[in-house]
């Protein structure tokens, strides 16, 4: 491990800190939330700042310790933040289908009637 | 014959950066190269065929991202405090119809990313015919807030970069 | 004209003519004949051209080289004793071939009967002539061979079939048991040339093998020569043409054995085991034989019975070992042969000339063949041992030898009686043979009217019978010198003398002989009664039917014995080889490893709790997914995933960014995969099993889970014990140090992929693509499982649903789906490709490469697979998996080909750093190039194999229409892509 | 840190061991990739452990004491590819043995 | 000193991305439905590709990031195939 | 390297490959093209490996001719070694490969699409397996072989095949999976993957690694046993053998041969008489393994109801005696089951291409297609009627010549060389050291030798129960279906057999040669390691 300043090391002991116990925090969520539609709202903590916090620290420490800009980790939060939401859109969509279609109640109904009920694909 | 050798030029910039951020260089080398990259990954893109988005306003992208990154902060700290009440928390959480104006796939896109990547927030289903989106809020206090939020901070600003 | 190449010349011109013979036309009886009658006159020829050079005790010997590293050398040897031998071959051969080109109808396929009797008299003589112990038992193999192709000629009779194999399995057996005799002889002689062993007398007797060896020469002589308990085979294998019948069961195949009794009776005779075990060998089949003779309604029944009868006499004569009781065999063997021949003859002609030889048919043939039938009679009474027949003389010496006193006194009493008794049986048959056929009324109820035979067909039994004559009444001047040269070369110069005058005074054998004669007609009018009944088989011992005890024994061992050990003994069912596998896989190397792994220890230097609790994830995921891996398919899946993250985090952990890359590429393509194929994966079925079955199935559970646990443990103990144990000095440092030098890479994993070992690597993508073209091959005539084939219950409510809505069509359900999902999911199609290129370029220095770059290629595919369907990618890409991974394979071998091009072995690499304007110094590698073929292989294998899978769900709907296979056209048809 | 990677191949190995006993071709696949994460890791731990010590060289002569083993990560790699490519194989054979046998059962019919 | 700052923080953040895993793990045994092990998994990627980048900083090196990059392109391709298949029954149509 | 002939250990996988990859650039219905191109290559690859055996037998050369490949320094990079024992392997491969290829230009190769492919892609396996002397890149070389092999056992699918094929994989990916084990753990604890440098290190490991490095051997040895279909880790064999299309089966006939291949080479140069404690290691498993081996094997053969069953089990028989021959670590045994071992390869190789073709005369007249309906369930198969050659009169003769020839070879009777083949084994059995001097037969001797006639007796009472039924049982009028394409590889399979007969004082001479080679493997591990690099590497 290279040797870096003090203020560049608590500036990236902090951001790793933050990013990672939002990271944290929002997969307790994801254990402890009752209902899937509150459950997709956290993993986004990791994924939007928590991300962007480890991300930025590892661009501080590097761009610190390799004395030139490195900024690649951009990359990182432009892909996860474009990527992450096509999973939970499917995946919430797919929820509301199965809800729907064993009528699950706590779900608003689809535009046109209600679909039928069907075996769970948890069965496979 | 430009549009062929470079049918999308944003995207083509994008890959070259893309390319040079991975490279971590801007040596010209790395430049040429990128180029080429681009071009191709352009090309390939072309083959697929999809529709094509019309950026009128490219520069309200960045003023865009920036209330993005804002409005994403204070999510994040709120959902943060949700979770962290656990149990003891009333539960606030529910659905919300919301009709659109906007109609470009691209630019509902991205409004689909960023109402997603927001904590606390999530865009679950989207009917064309109507042109109105389900979405699922951790927090529903006041469902007309919320519309308003989306429909005027993101989809205003949506609706003048694509059309 | 040397003797040696005579000898050579007589043994190879059988095997000749009937590779000739066999090619002949089917209708060539004439050529057949001549054929075989030269051969045999030629063989005859050249054994009494030779008889001078064995006279006197000489040998000839003639030795070819052929494997002489294993003491096997082809050695022809013909002494006096296979002088007499060959002479009873070709001579009797040539009668019976004389006689059978008048017996075989032209309906029969005579090429074959010619060549296979022509390979039986080469094979025959090959044995008597053979010079090496184990030559000799590849002759008498050859016997058994050839003997069965003669006994099975008449095929389409079952009775035909079931003697040749009977014959041949018993035989054969023998001759296996006769191998090894003949290599514990060798072993203990220490050579297998005959003439070696016959001068290793007391060596052979004396040492401890002695018994094994004996016991195992005995059962192939007992076997080849029917003797009791293995005399069964010898009259089913009746079933042969009479000719066959004559030569095998005359001369020749049965005499087999007791030429081998002859032959190693110099150096395994004279010990208490061989008198037992011949002797009474000999004596049951001597007397049991004769008795069941009497009641054969069969003629060449009774003939058959007669014969194993009198080889029981020559077997009984060997096991006394006495110089004497073998120049009787040996003289016994000569008689027999001519009498039996001929009376062969005649039941064939018989059987000719009426249609049947069933006794009790026959009767008063004398009026219609009455030269026939004073042959027939004539050599009957040799048979019988009547005075003034060759029979006769050998038969008193028999009498003569068991009348020697014995200290045994059982012996002693029991050897005269019954020999006499034996005898006494035998001119019981003889008078049936006579009396039932030729004397009585005329018989009634034959096919056709009898008469003689054409006179050539006759002419073998004349001379037959004629050489029974004058041995009969003078052997001195006729037999006597050939068979003191037999006798020489058995018993050696010492032999003690013998007379074969006719008349030898009054003594106990001749009051024997009158006894047995007497007896046997008081006997044969007592039973005339019995007879005349024509009950078939024996009295007493009637159920005794050594076939049907054959079979049955056969039918047991060879197949529902072994039927049952292969189900005890062996599994078609996968768990329990998988169990015996894995049992083997702990067992072995912890046998290994229990008392011998050395000291263990343990240490916590370096522990991180983050990496523990990492661990702990994983092994959670892990037992998860196993648990749920049978009712819960999808979630064992997404469990695989953690455990496949948590592996791909300790490749990092310890410095193994390559594999971390790549295994986490794989991983996400395996999920893919899995998951296309859960697709036609239908539901559990209900468990129907009872409690029993249930009770078993859990306890196997137990069971399982504790191999299982001991493997892991197993693992845990080996992994550790290597990771805390010093490195050794091996061949990594040498890669580390040169890689950039001699590789001009960086990136040493890399390096070694593409340069190092680039060879694994190519077997390696050689692998993946074999694979894809399998799994192509496979599922182009995939059929689904029946529940499968309908469109899978999601699609069918969501496209209801459309369907009922008035203002959606079908399809506008997964139209919304991926409405935004695959805009952003097409987006990432450029950007895949440019981290594909980048991964590629950076490999050689950094971790990536080609490997890792064509997954990520493919990924980028199957995203827009996923994203538009089918359809919609195969109208606007152009994908040849095929194409990608010929090309790749091509690639990469042209890379190591030009090197050898330039005269360095395959795959020595080049790389030269080039100075390019504007981009400075650039490594060109060829490895490089290499790395693009793997990259083409890996992009082509990957799409193949995923979307061979998916298109099965375009193809199903119309597979599930026709129910046809799906033909190439189809497939290229349906999908504007063309997948190969 | 040797023992936890030892351990974990152990359960791993247990977990493959005992799924690819088991009659049904869904558990032996994934049973398949469990062992093979386990071997995978074995042959890994073959090379000893190294923090920080990816055998990534720099461009003039190196101290080869302060890389780790790249010998056995070229052999994990080549197994990698070889695994992934015989699940895609046991896969297809387990779909077409389900489709003309009727069952998922290892041995094409139930077991009584 | 700043040797030491970093050590402590690595180090704790690498612990809470490895009980931000253990949690998702918990969510991908408990379920109850096939989405909420899909999410789980999908956060577990975050989590994992995380703490690639944690362990970068921590060794000092980037020959990992390209390992963290992955997950974050393509990390998410195995979480909309499983998302797909839990809609429409099969991944590619 | 400047002539070919510098480069011909390397040939005998680079031509495959080649050929294999090249037939990927045509279209799958230019099936003529590729059989072209496949029947081209194997016969060209027949003369590379004559000319192969030709050289490792000169005597004058080095005992092994060693190619680095890479010009690598041995041990690090790969090095590919061909001495007699590996260039006689490649060369039956090779006569394996170009009779079954030529038997199936009559139908089998139009059953499904990439046969050609596949098939060069085995011998590319096997030939790699044979001729490499690297661990690693031995588990490399059999994983191709199986891939290919995988492949061609599906090849025409069907349900019997299916089955078979999911046992098949199954089984062999567990054994992979040891090989793996067993390679990273000798890498573990000697640190070479090469056999020469690990031969020459055995003797000097620590004692207290030796136990590891056992043990790495033992997972080693239980993956080549069970190529080797040694009992109980063989009864996948039967099944997949007998279910395979005939001119699979018959290339599979030396697959098994690999897996004792493997044994015979790792046992004799890393655990023969120089390797210090760990010499002869595990013999005992090899001489009961193999003696169970043939033992079941021989029962399987009396209770097989179908000839290809009862081909499979002849495998095992086969099998079974090398293993357990290999097992009596000397040298004149091995050279005796050398011997045997090229002749069973041969002998079965050919009986499976007579069963088929048995088949078709038990039920004469009738189509094929309806025979394979029948033994197959419903599927249907796609062969296409472009059977090439002609159909040949006489055809039942010349069948019931093959046959009885083969039951010869296969049961070890006199005069043909399967009889030669047991005879030396046994004899060396019984004569350990040399014909002329003393010595006590070892009880492991005795077993061996009477299973050994035994198996030979079951075989006979089997195969004579197959012969009679089919040939002399059935009478059809219908001549049967037989082409000159599929009865002239069999020709030449047992032919070759004869001629081993005739020249049976040289070929063992060969072998003897050999065995004495593999069993004091000094000077072989000291050339291997010596080899010689081209100059310097490039520039
Ligand atoms: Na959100
Ligand atoms: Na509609």
């Amino acid at each position: 491990m290279t040797e870096i300043p003090v203020w560049a090391a608590i500036l990236v002991g902090l951001f790793a800190l933050i990013g990672s116990l939002l990271t944290f925090i929002g997969c307790m969520g994801l254990a402890r939330f009752d209902s899937f539609y509150q459950r997709i709202h956290a993993p986004t903590l990791g994924t939007s700042f928590g991300a962007i916090f480890v991300l930025a620290a590892s661009i501080i420490y590097f761009s610190v310790s390799g004395q030139r800009l490195a900024v690649h980790e951009v990359l990182i939060v432009i892909f996860v933040s474009l990527t992450t939401p096509v999973t939970l859109m499917l995946l919430a969509r797919a929820a509301l289908y199965r809800d729907r279609a064993e009528g699950n109640g706590n779900v608003p109904a689809a535009a046109l009637g209600k679909d039928t009920v069907v075996k769970a694909a948890d069965d496979l | 014959m430009m549009r062929q050798i470079l049918p999308y030029p944003l995207l083509s910039l994008g890959m070259l950066i893309l390319w040079l951020l991975l490279q971590q260089s801007l040596g010209l080398g790395q430049i040429l190269l990128g180029s080429v990259v681009a071009l191709f990954a352009g090309r390939a893109l072309a083959a697929l065929q999809p529709e094509q988005p019309r950026i009128r306003r490219p520069f309200k992208i960045i003023h865009l991202m920036g209330l993005v990154a804002v409005d994403v902060l204070w999510s994040n700290l709120a959902v943060a405090r949700i979770v962290l009440q656990g149990r003891h928390r009333k539960q606030t959480a529910g659905f919300l119809l919301l009709p659109l104006e906007l109609r470009d796939r691209s630019a509902l896109a991205i409004l689909a990313c960023i109402i997603t990547a927001t904590p606390g927030s999530a865009w679950l289903e989207y009917d064309a015919v109507r042109g109105t989106v389900l979405i699922h809020v951790l927090d529903l206090v006041d469902d007309q807030e919320w519309i308003d939020t989306i429909k005027h901070r993101y989809e205003r600003l949506l609706l003048e970069i694509f059309q | 004209m040397t003797p040696s190449f005579l000898l050579t010349f007589a043994l190879l011109l059988p095997f000749g003519a009937a590779l000739v013979a066999a090619l002949l036309p089917q209708n060539a009886r004439n050529a057949e004949a001549w054929l075989a009658g030269t051969v045999a006159v030629a063989g005859l020829g050249i054994m009494i051209y030779l008889f001078p050079h064995v006279a006197a005790g000489g040998v000839v010997r003639h030795e070819i080289q052929w494997i002489p590293a294993l003491g096997l050398n082809l050695i022809l040897r013909i002494d006096g004793f296979s002088w007499l031998f060959g002479m009873l071959i070709t001579g009797v051969g040539f009668l019976v071939v004389l006689y059978a080109r008048y017996y075989m109808s032209p309906k029969d396929p005579v090429p074959r009967f010619f060549a296979f009797f022509l390979a039986f008299m080469g094979s025959m003589l090959g044995l008597v002539l053979s010079g090496n112990i184990i030559q000799l038992v590849i002759f008498w193999e050859l016997t058994s061979l050839t003997s069965f192709l003669l006994i099975g000629y008449w095929f389409h009779f079952a009775q035909a079939r079931d003697g040749a194999r009977m014959a041949l399995t018993v035989t054969g057996l023998g001759g296996l048991g006769l191998l090894i005799g003949m290599l514990i002889i060798g072993q203990i002689v220490g050579s297998y040339d005959l003439d070696v062993v016959l001068a290793s007398g007391d060596l052979i007797r004396a040492h401890p093998l002695y018994l094994p060896a004996l016991l195992l020469v005995l059962l192939g002589a007992l076997t080849k020569s029917a003797q009791f308990p293995f005399h069964f085979w010898l009259p089913h294998a009746m079933a042969a043409p009479t000719p066959v019948s004559a030569y095998l069961h005359s001369a020749t195949m049965v005499k087999a054995g007791v030429f081998l009794l002859v032959r190693f009776w110099p150096v395994m005779a004279g010990t208490d085991a061989w008198f037992w075990i011949v002797t009474s060998a000999g004596m049951a089949t001597l007397i049991f034989g004769a008795y069941a003779a009497i009641f054969q309604t069969d003629l060449k029944g009774l003939l058959a019975y007669s014969t194993i009868s009198h080889l029981g006499l020559i077997t009984t004569l060997l096991g006394m070992s006495t110089p004497l009781a073998t120049v009787a065999a040996i003289f016994h063997i000569a008689n027999h042969a001519t009498f039996k021949a001929s009376l062969f003859m005649a039941a064939g002609i018989i059987d000719h000339e009426t249609g049947t030889r069933d006794i009790r048919k026959l009767s008063g043939l004398f009026r219609f063949m009455p030269f026939t039938a004073t042959l027939a009679m004539v050599a009957s009474a040799a048979m019988a041992g009547v005075p003034l027949l060759n029979g006769f003389l050998s038969k008193e010496m028999f009498f003569a030898e068991v009348a020697e006193r014995d200290a045994n006194p059982f012996v002693n009493l029991a050897l005269p009686i019954g020999a006499t008794l034996a005898s006494m049986f035998a001119v019981v048959y003889s008078l049936r043979f006579v009396h039932g056929v030729f004397f009585g009324p005329k018989p009634e109820g034959l096919s056709k009217l009898p008469h003689e035979p054409p006179a050539l067909m006759r002419r073998p039994i004349e001379i037959l019978v004629l050489l029974c004559l004058v041995v009969g009444i003078i052997p001195g001047v006729t037999i006597a010198p050939y068979l003191a040269a037999a006798v020489v070369s058995v018993t050696g110069p010492d032999t003690p003398y013998y007379s074969l005058s006719v008349w030898h005074g009054w003594n106990l054998a001749l009051a024997m002989s009158g006894i047995a004669l007497v007896g046997g007609v008081l006997l044969y009018w007592a039973l005339y009664g019995y007879l005349a009944k024509g009950v078939d088989g024996p009295p007493l011992i009637h159920q005794l039917k050594g076939q049907r005890i054959f079979e049955r024994i056969m039918l047991i061992i060879t197949s529902k014995w072994a039927r049952r050990l292969e189900a005890r003994f062996g599994t078609r069912r996968l768990q329990p080889q998988l169990f015996l596998l894995f049992v083997l896989a702990v067992g072995l190397p912890a046998s290994l490893l229990l008392t011998r792994l050395g000291g263990i220890n343990l240490t916590f230097a370096g522990f991180d709790p983050a990496f523990a609790l990492l661990w702990a994830v994983g092994i959670v995921c892990a037992v998860a997914a196993a648990q749920q891996a049978k009712f819960h398919r999808l979630v064992a899946l997404v469990l695989l995933g953690g455990t496949g993250i948590v592996t791909c985090i300790t490749f990092v952990w310890f410095s193994a960014p390559d594999l971390a890359i790549t295994q986490l590429l794989v991983e996400i393509v395996t999920t893919v995969l899995i998951l296309l194929g859960l697709r036609w994966l239908p539901k559990r079925v209900e468990d129907m099993r009872d409690e029993a079955q249930l009770l078993k199935a859990r306890l196997r559970r137990y069971r399982d889970l504790v191999l299982a646990g001991l493997a892991g443990v197993g693992m845990t103990v080996i992994a550790y014990a290597v990771m805390t144990r010093q490195i050794p000095s091996g061949i990594s440092k040498y890669f580390l140090e040169n890689a950039y030098q001699l590789g001009g890479g960086t990136n040493v994993v890399n390096v070694m992929l593409v340069d190092f070992r680039a060879f694994d690597t190519l077997g390696e993508i050689a692998v993946l693509g074999i694979v894809a073209l399998t799994v192509f091959s496979a599922l182009r005539r995939f059929r689904p499982a029946r529940e499968s084939i309908a469109k899978p219950e999601q699609q069918r409510i969501q496209n209801e649903f459309d369907d009922r809505a008035p203002e959606r069509s079908q399809g506008d359900t997964v139209n919304e789906y991926l409405l935004i999902p695959s805009v952003i999911m097409t987006w990432m199609f450029p950007v895949i490709i440019v981290l594909a290129v980048h991964l590629f370029l950076r490999g050689h220095d950094q971790p990536g490469g080609g490997f890792a770059a064509g997954i990520v290629m493919s990924i980028g595919f199957i995203l827009q697979y996923m994203a538009g369907g089918t359809r919609w990618v195969e109208d606007r890409l152009r994908i040849l998996p095929v194409r990608w991974i010929g090309s790749g394979l091509l690639l990469a071998l042209l890379v190591g080909v030009a090197a050898q091009v330039v005269g360095y072995p395959f795959m020595t690499t080049a790389f030269q750093y080039v100075e390019i304007p504007y981009i400075g110094r650039v490594p060109l590698a060829s490895a490089l190039i290499f790395d693009l073929g793997v990259f083409s292989l890996v992009v082509g294998a990957t799409v193949l194999i995923l979307i061979a899978l998916a298109h099965q769900s375009v193809r199903s709907p119309k597979a599930a229409r026709n129910a046809v296979p799906i033909k190439e056209a189809e497939v290229s048809s349906d999908a504007p892509v063309e997948i190969r | 840190m040797e023992l936890v990677l030892a351990i974990g191949i152990g359960v791993l190995t247990s977990c493959g061991v005992f799924l690819m006993l088991r009659p049904r071709t869904f558990q032996v696949i994934i049973g398949l990739s469990l062992l093979s994460y386990a071997v995978n890791l074995f042959i890994f731990s073959m090379g000893r452990l190294m923090v920080g010590a990816a055998p990534v060289t720099a461009s003039g002569t190196i101290d080869p004491t302060h890389f780790t083993d790249p010998v056995p990560q070229a052999l994990v790699l080549t197994a990698i590819v070889i695994g992934f490519a015989m699940t895609a194989l046991f896969l297809v054979v387990m779909l077409a043995a389900r489709g003309v046998t009727g069952t998922d059962h290892v041995d094409g019919r139930e077991q009584r | 000193m700043s040797e030491t700052i970093l050590f402590w923080t690595i180090m704790v953040s690498q612990f809470l991305l490895a009980g931000s895993m253990i949690a998702a793990t918990s969510r991908m045994i408990r379920g109850p439905r096939a989405q909420d092990r899909i999410l789980a998994l999908d956060a577990f990627y975050v989590a994992a590709m995380l703490m690639l980048v944690l362990f970068g900083i921590r060794v000092g090196t980037s020959v990992y990031f390209e390992a963290a990059l992955v997950i974050g392109v393509l990390g998410f391709v195995s979480t909309v195939a499983l998302a797909k298949f839990l809609m429409r029954g099969e991944v590619i149509e | 390297m400047n002539t070919l002939l510098d480069h011909l250990v390397v040939l005998p996988i680079l031509l495959p490959l080649a050929a294999g990859a090249l037939m990927l650039m045509f279209d799958d219905r230019q099936r003529v093209t590729k059989a072209f191109i496949n029947v081209f290559a194997t016969a060209l690859h027949l003369v590379i490996c004559v000319m192969l055996v030709v050289q490792a037998a000169n005597p004058t050369d080095l005992l092994a001719a060693s190619y680095p490949i890479g010009n690598w320094p041995v041990p690090f990079g790969i090095v590919l070694v061909a001495d007699r024992l590996s260039a006689m392997m490649v060369l039956l491969a090779s006569v394996l490969g170009i009779s079954a290829l030529v038997y199936s230009l009559a139908r089998w190769h139009a059953a499904g699409p990439n046969f050609h492919t596949l098939f060069q892609f085995l011998l590319m396996g096997l030939n790699g397996a044979f001729l490499t002397g690297d661990i690693f890149n031995l588990f490399v070389f059999f994983e191709v072989m199986l891939a290919a092999s995988y492949g061609l056992a599906l090849h025409g699918l069907g349900l019997a095949r299916i089955k078979a094929g999911l046992h098949y994989v199954a089984v062999n990916l567990g054994a992979s999976f040891l090989f793996l084990i067993g390679a990273a753990l000798i890498y573990g604890v000697t640190g070479t993957l090469n056999m020469a440098d690990l031969a020459s290190k055995v003797a000097t490991i620590p004692e207290l690694d030796r136990g590891l490095l056992e043990a790495g051997a033992a997972f080693l040895g239980l993956a080549f046993l069970l190529k080797a279909g040694m009992w109980p880790l063989g009864f996948w064999l039967p099944t997949t053998y007998a279910a395979a299309s005939a001119p699979v089966a018959a290339v599979f006939a030396i697959m098994t041969k690999v897996g004792v291949y493997a044994v015979l080479r790792l046992s004799t140069l890393a655990f023969g008489i120089e390797a210090g404690a760990s010499a002869g290691l595990g013999q005992t498993v090899l001489q009961i393994g193999g003696m169970a081996t043939i033992a079941f094997g021989a029962v399987g053969v009396l209770a097989s109801q179908t000839t290809a069953r009862l081909a499979g089990y002849c495998v095992l028989v086969s099998s079974g005696t090398l293993l357990a021959a290999i097992g009596m670590g000397n040298a004149f045994v091995t050279g005796g089951a050398l011997y045997y071992l090229v002749i069973s390869t041969l002998a079965i190789s050919a009986f499976f291409l007579i069963v088929e073709l048995l088949e078709r005369i038990r039920i004469a007249g009738a189509d094929v297609l309806a025979i394979t309906l029948e033994a197959y369930g419903d599927d249907e198969e796609d062969i296409e009627n472009d059977e090439i050659g002609l159909a040949i009169p006489g055809a039942l003769t010349m069948l019931g010549i093959c046959f009885a020839l083969c039951v010869l070879l296969l049961a070890g009777l006199p005069p043909l060389a399967g009889f030669l083949g047991k005879f030396a084994i046994i004899s060396a059995l019984f004569n350990p050291h040399g014909l002329t001097e003393a010595a006590i037969i070892t009880p492991a001797s005795w077993w061996l030798a009477s299973l050994m006639i035994f198996s030979g007796f079951a075989a006979l009472v089997a195969l004579t129960r197959t012969g009679i039924s089919t040939f002399w049982a059935t009478m059809s009028d219908t001549p049967a279906p037989v082409r000159v394409i599929e009865i002239a590889p069999i020709l030449l399979l047992l032919g070759l057999t004869v001629v081993m007969t005739v020249l049976a004082g040289p070929v063992m001479d060969y072998m003897y040669v050999m065995a004495e080679n593999l069993h004091s493997p000094a000077i072989e591990i000291g050339n291997i390691l010596a080899t010689p690099l081209v100059g310097e590497v490039l520039p």
